[in-house]
């Protein structure tokens, strides 16, 4: 018996404390499945955001920091700094990267800092249920955008990948989706490709995946997936938008 | 040993150094750019790394990944920046990393002005940030003091995994004097910190973490932490008295304050006025029971502070009632003269003196 | 699961199944079903229905967010 | 011994540098010393000043309560020191720039054209040496020699070709007051 | 008058809206998400704005704008992010701006847990921020007194042109009781503010700044402050005493924890221990004199604070040392029951009298 | 006798307190002067950032608010948002704008706040006494590059104009320099364009101003002008990077 | 009058609203009221609960001390708050899902097979509704027409069209727990 | 200055004066030199050494950074 889909051994054991359907723990079975197949678990530090994945420490069985809200790519500066023989990554939110941790992220990728983020698009603020994020789709309804979004009140989905592909310590910035295999696929080799640009001790590596969150969208997961399919990737379109070799 | 003449702010960065500290993050902000400078060029030539934060958050945050990655790190900042610092710091506390923080006061409150000020000591010693958290302060009234405070810092805060803080003014951040550096600490000689994230080889994954959902565990961790403040008081209280011998008024100031104090004892005691300083170099932990133990000879204690009046709190809780505790103090970057605090402490005598012959 | 591990071509951790119903939909034969028995959680876990059927393409495990499937390939 | 000098003049006339210059000199010659700049935006085209302290005593407080000398390099600076003069100091001003009659009278004073000297050595920049060249040939407890050897450690190294003007100007300085 | 029944949090939201609040900024965190939610609906109907920030630090200074331009506005948050106003709070007190902010406090230090706490309060009282400042800080125990010091806030806030901070915890803001609204404010019938910054049309241009270069004008501003804050402890002092009159002991808490306590007043009660309880509704200015007029009755003092014991400082410092001050906190989101209070009650009565007998 | 060169209506009779042949006075006047055509002085309220220009507050005669660093557009946001018949611009150093401030900047921009913008980038810290920008030019020497900017260690220079103008937010995004009288007239017509778009109500608008600080730099002002005319424009081209009409 | 109940279940299974109806009913009725939920991320998916109490005095505090009466819609939040409740307490729980027998035999139990009436019903959403319904039943001082009446205050305007569907839940889980 | 402005094309406030020397270099008349009294912030301020050249074109008020320069132009 040869085993086709297994359990990344850069997982803990620890059963997810996700909603059901959400895609967050798809995203951490890709981003292990990767540290497996380079070989890095042992010399990988990550950081999980403030986010639905705070817990991330908890899941990935490798060294981990929680980071404050936002703060992911100082920290991991932090440790990149402390250890440029280590491979570091953050984990984070689009609540968490694209509001409280603008400044951050921008002058990690600006300085070329040699991490990789995995940027967790979901379109909302999912731990604390639900309000608007910046990422939020114009008329999409939230919880603090009840009559749906509005570009007069409060401006467009912004589109990270693309701001910050203008900054010139950025090598490699990309879009993804998990909505469906073939996509999974392309996110898992996608993410792969920015932490071997990081071994290669290129500059700063993001991958944005567009990602689902079912309880506050207020779908089932199935419908989830379509929306992200649908809608999503039409006002984030996927692709590689920098790649520097 | 020989002796170089130096700004404060130079001072305490070539002491972090010579501590094995070989990483800084920080943002500038008068009065402590010559700390920041200094790092620019000193790091890199013991293979260190200086980084210019883009601001004093991601700077904070920066201390805290180097420092749960197992390095000594240090930060340095001014009032308005450090209030950037709270919630950092807050979490630094309660991730029990150990790491030092160097705050050179000015007046405030809001951008306020440039020029030296004591008004941030709630903030430092009571938590600025939110939770139960706290660090050592430490109050240097000295560029030869400051130097020896930051040495004796890093390993305060690798023994109790804490961050502390050096909390000095613009004057001692400003002026030159003349000190010696005796120590010099050779980073990979020091003890390897298990707890930290430098790659999970061999061993279970570490991590650096301040949530706890689970209320009971959180509680636990808060005891577990009040534990060490407590240590803390029972150990590592520092503070010096001068011409408390005999004195019958006794002086409580900190940092420059102190320093221009020690004219002010000086000269009443010229005019026959048994007075002296009480300097706290620990102002947390504060030297509550040092304070106790002058209650037999002292019939009134003055703080003296750059500030409406916050390290008084302290005094007061120490002498809990039984003698009165007057002020003085000057803010705005105003700085006390020593001419001043005489002639408050004249007043005080002679109320004191009046008194008793009512009595 | 030791020894099922030789007979089956796909296992199922059904306590950390979440019923979200996404394997079910992008099965090729169409034989993932949710059970009626709840777990710990309070979902009906997912379960199949033809063992035989199977192809061992692997696509439930992708796509399922909870690790809740292991699938293995007979040999031959 | 205990000397307390507050040294002014514009931002860019080399004021802060003498007076770290002195206090160097003084630490060599084995006193208790300090030095405290002012600091803030008016030092940029403004004026710039700091105080020396030179003691045999734990020096208490860096900051001026009644100072012997004044060095003082313009005319802003001078209206604002003057009154600070404790009644048996003395001031020493720059004449160059410094036209007007001085206020007190209850204490010495030492004109010096330090500017023209400069300029004739050609050099400007110098004149803060001459005045500093001044104000230690009227004092015993330092050495010109031992300010001489101290001036590389305090110049910046990329002024060091500037050692010899520098020493001169010292020297001329103190031929000066001498008379 | 009807009644309804309301969250706190969006009872507070609601308050501010009667109280004329037109503009909102703010950042999500639990415990206090339904405030901003409900402001995000109710505002647009009053032709409001609720705008939500990129974090909470462009949320402070938002409010800073908006009350720099004569508005009446509202922030709130929970304490990690309450941490990151720190700089913008001392910004606002320095610049003499009148606004709210709500704390709706969770355990920490750090990202801690999201379960009630009061362990910001040395933070909102003592000055969190740098400088020499302070602000009204007001500490509801019900969702209707949440509703009435909500609308009082805006008035203090106005008269001072100083920060008023709501002070509640995760009970507060969630829990669900009973309401009445009674007044209702019409913005633009207020009194019209001559120094905000709405166009220099027939007029000198105002300026809102907290920056003073020159020290002896900072020190002014700082006295000016100082002022503001001791006619506050001469105005505004409010407390509420539960079964005091004829009490030998007095627990003192606030908030939440004041609730609980006036269960182990009753409990206590019954055992024929008499307890009172004293209820600090205004944090700062604190009840000093009022805890002093206990002390002739009081034989000791009992402090129960979801915390390590902070506001038992101010306690010590009222009651001057002349009675002993007991503390019972929990932390972490652990909250104090009545049984437990009780029990400490009991313990220190014991005691007390012991000690009478052996005299 | 008529008045060629005058003094403008919009700036008070106060001295400017920056150093000699420091170009913050220059824009000063060349925004007041835009003031003074637009007769929009009254109805406008400027906010002041922390930074060299601190002051502006004592030299523009309208209303002003002076923000905390970097802050300049969330203060400004507070004021727009309560007064939006109101004309509201920002002064900001690239310390402020570029370092402390970019998540304000970016999101102010992404809203589509109806606000001006002047970005003075100087490519140093001025105020605190010359210390590396994220703006410095690499190889440039500071107080805290002694050895010239690096871009290992600091990364590169950032185009803020570039990367603001892939907001949809954003309007009007330009460039412009006054190391010389045709581009001082030049950026005086683009600051001008700016205000016209928000007084049209279109959205956020900046202008990017290459200015000098010669005392920072150890410079000659004269010699100043010439390395933002040669140096500067080289790294920061001139022009308009975003109209939307 | 003082009564205290903890209504605890899955989350999704609508335990919070009513507890919400059941407070709202209990102030329509002049009483003191209060309603106090648990919240945290443990609400998605796991179980939440919340705390009602109602009173003819002011309401102390929130927060359960002992409680009268448990509704317990799940088995999780049986096993958790079963040992909590005081001796001459009583549990409603829902037979539907659980099966296990109850621990303490000192209080009165009421069973409840809430989701299979509610699936007759047509609709699993208002098992709620039926726990609610028997449990007033047992009660005297809140009259299940209140609770009707404020059913459309506590629902939000999207789920009124359900309104008859509750209306009916509440009566059937009454009837059940009469007999 | 009230009735210099009728006379002169050109009015400098000196005080204000920061010697920069911009105005200097964009002359095209070359007739703006500094002065050699020092002005209270301690600077030679600039001056004209012929004002019949001034062609009145602006450019040394234009690069001033300190509002120093006034220009008029006669009409005619
Ligand atoms: C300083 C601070 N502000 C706010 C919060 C509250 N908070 C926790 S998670 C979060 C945002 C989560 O959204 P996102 O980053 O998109 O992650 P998701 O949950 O959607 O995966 C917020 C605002 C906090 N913990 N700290
Ligand atoms: C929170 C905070 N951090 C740092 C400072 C110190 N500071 C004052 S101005 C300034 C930067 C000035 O540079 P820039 O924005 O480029 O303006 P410039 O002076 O160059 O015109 C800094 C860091 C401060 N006042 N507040
Ligand atoms: S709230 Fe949304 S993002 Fe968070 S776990 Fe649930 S589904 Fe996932
Ligand atoms: S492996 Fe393929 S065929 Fe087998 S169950 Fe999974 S999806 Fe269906
Ligand atoms: S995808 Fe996973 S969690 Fe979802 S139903 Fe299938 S097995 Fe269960
Ligand atoms: S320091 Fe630089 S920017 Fe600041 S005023 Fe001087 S020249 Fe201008
Ligand atoms: S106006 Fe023109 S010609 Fe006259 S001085 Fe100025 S630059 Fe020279
Ligand atoms: S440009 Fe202005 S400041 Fe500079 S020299 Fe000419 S007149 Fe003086
Ligand atoms: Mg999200
Ligand atoms: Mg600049």
């Amino acid at each position: 018996m040869e085993l086709v889909a297994g359990y990344p051994e850069s997982l803990t054991e620890k059963e997810f404390h996700y909603c059901s359907g959400c895609t967050h723990g798809l995203i951490h079975r890709l981003v292990a499945e990767v540290m497996d197949e380079l070989e890095i678990r042992e010399k990988t530090i990550g950081v999980a955001p403030v986010g639905c994945s705070v817990l991330a420490y908890e899941y990935f069985n490798c060294d981990m920091q929680e980071a404050a809200h936002g703060s992911a790519p100082a920290v991991a500066t932090g440790i990149k700094r402390a250890h440029p023989d280590k491979v570091v990554f953050t984990y984070q939110g689009d609540g968490d990267l694209a509001s409280i941790g603008t400044a951050e992220i921008v002058h990690a990728a600006n300085r070329g800092e040699l991490i990789t983020t995995i940027f967790v698009n979901n379109a909302i603020y999912g731990m604390t249920g639900g309000q608007m994020a910046p990422t939020t789709l114009l008329e999409q309804k939230t919880t603090t955008s009840p009559e749906g979004r509005s570009n007069i009140l409060s401006g467009y989905p912004i589109k990270m990948s693309e701001m910050l592909s203008v900054l010139d310590g950025a090598v490699y910035i990309a879009r993804v989706s998990v909505h469906n295999p073939a996509n999974i696929r392309k996110a898992k080799n996608t993410i792969k490709k920015a932490f071997e640009y990081q071994l290669a001790g290129k500059g700063f590596t993001m991958v944005e995946v567009l990602s689902t969150c079912p309880i506050n969208w207020g779908m089932t997961a199935v419908d989830a997936l379509k929306w992200v399919g649908e809608e999503m990737t039409s006002i984030y379109p996927l692709g590689i938008f920098k790649e520097v070799e | 040993m020989e002796k170089t003449l130096m700004k404060g702010n130079e001072a305490i960065a070539e002491a972090a150094v010579r501590a094995g500290c070989r990483y800084f993050f920080g943002y500038p902000i008068t009065p402590q750019n010559a700390l920041p400078e200094y790092m620019s060029h000193r790091l890199p030539e013991v293979g260190g790394v200086f980084l210019q934060a883009e601001s004093e958050v991601a700077a904070i945050n920066m201390v805290y990944g180097a420092a749960g990655a197992g390095a000594r790190v240090l930060t340095s900042s001014s009032s308005p920046g450090i209030s950037l610092k709270m919630e950092g710091i807050s979490y630094i506390a309660g991730a029990e990393l150990p790491c030092v923080i160097v705050n050179i006061m000015r007046a405030g409150p809001g951008l306020g002005g440039i020029q030296p000020s004591q008004s941030d000591y709630f903030q430092a010693t009571k938590g600025g940030g939110h939770g139960d958290y706290h660090m050592t302060v430490l109050a240097p009234s000295s560029v030869q003091e400051a130097v020896d405070l930051t040495m004796e810092a890093f390993e305060i805060a690798d023994y109790y995994r804490n961050p502390v803080m050096i909390l000095g003014d613009g004057i001692i951040g400003q002026m030159m004097e003349p000190v010696v550096f005796d120590k010099k600490i050779n980073p990979d000689r020091l003890k390897k910190k298990e707890w930290a994230t430098d790659g999970a080889k061999n061993r279970k994954p570490n991590i650096i973490n301040s949530l706890l959902l689970d209320t009971e565990k959180l509680e636990e961790h808060n005891l577990k932490l009040k534990a060490k403040y407590d240590e803390m008081k029972e150990r590592d209280v520092r503070v010096e008295l001068y011409k408390m011998e005999d004195a019958e008024f006794a002086i409580v100031a900190y940092g420059s304050t102190a320093r221009i104090s020690t004219n002010a004892v000086d000269m009443a005691r010229e005019k026959g006025i048994k007075v002296g300083l009480i300097r706290p170099i620990t102002l947390f932990p504060f030297p509550e029971k040092v304070i106790q133990s002058t209650l037999v000879n002292i019939k009134a204690y003055l703080t003296v502070e750059m500030s409406l009046g916050q390290m008084i709190e302290d005094v007061k809780l120490s002498v809990g009632g039984k003698r009165p505790v007057h002020f003085y103090g000057r803010t705005g970057g105003m700085i006390p003269t020593a001419e001043a605090i005489l002639e408050k402490i004249e007043k005080i005598t002679e109320n004191d003196h009046l008194e008793r012959g009512e009595k | 699961m030791g020894t099922n591990k030789e007979s089956k071509k796909i296992t199922f951790d059904k306590e950390r199944c979440k019923a979200c119903q996404i394997c079910t939909t992008v099965c090729p034969k169409k034989i993932l079903i949710m059970s009626d028995q709840i777990n710990h959680k309070g979902y009906r876990p997912v379960t199949i229905t033809d063992h035989e059927k199977c192809i061992s393409c692997g696509l439930c495990a992708m796509v399922c967010p909870d690790l809740v499937i292991k699938v293995y390939k007979v040999r031959s | 011994m205990k000397e307390e000098i507050i040294l002014a003049g514009f931002g860019g006339q080399g004021i802060m540098l003498i007076g770290k210059l002195l206090a160097y000199a003084g630490m060599k010659e084995g006193f208790e010393v300090s030095w405290m700049p002012s600091y803030g935006p008016e030092m940029r085209g403004g004026t710039a000043n700091c105080i020396v302290k030179i003691s045999t005593k734990r020096i208490a407080s860096p900051l001026s309560s009644n100072p012997d000398s004044l060095i003082v390099m313009n005319l802003p600076s001078l209206e604002k020191f003057e009154s600070y003069m404790n009644n048996n100091g003395s001031i020493y001003f720059n004449s160059s720039l410094i036209k007007k009659e001085l206020v007190r009278k209850d204490i010495n004073i030492v004109e010096v054209p330090a500017n023209d000297i400069a300029k004739d050595l050609g050099n400007s920049k110098v004149a803060n040496m001459v005045m500093l060249g001044a104000y230690l040939a009227k004092k015993d407890f330092i050495s010109i020699d031992i300010v001489k050897e101290s001036l590389s450690k305090v110049l910046s190294a990329r002024r060091h070709n500037l050692l010899l003007m520098n020493e001169e100007a010292l020297d001329i300085g103190a031929s000066i007051s001498k008379v």
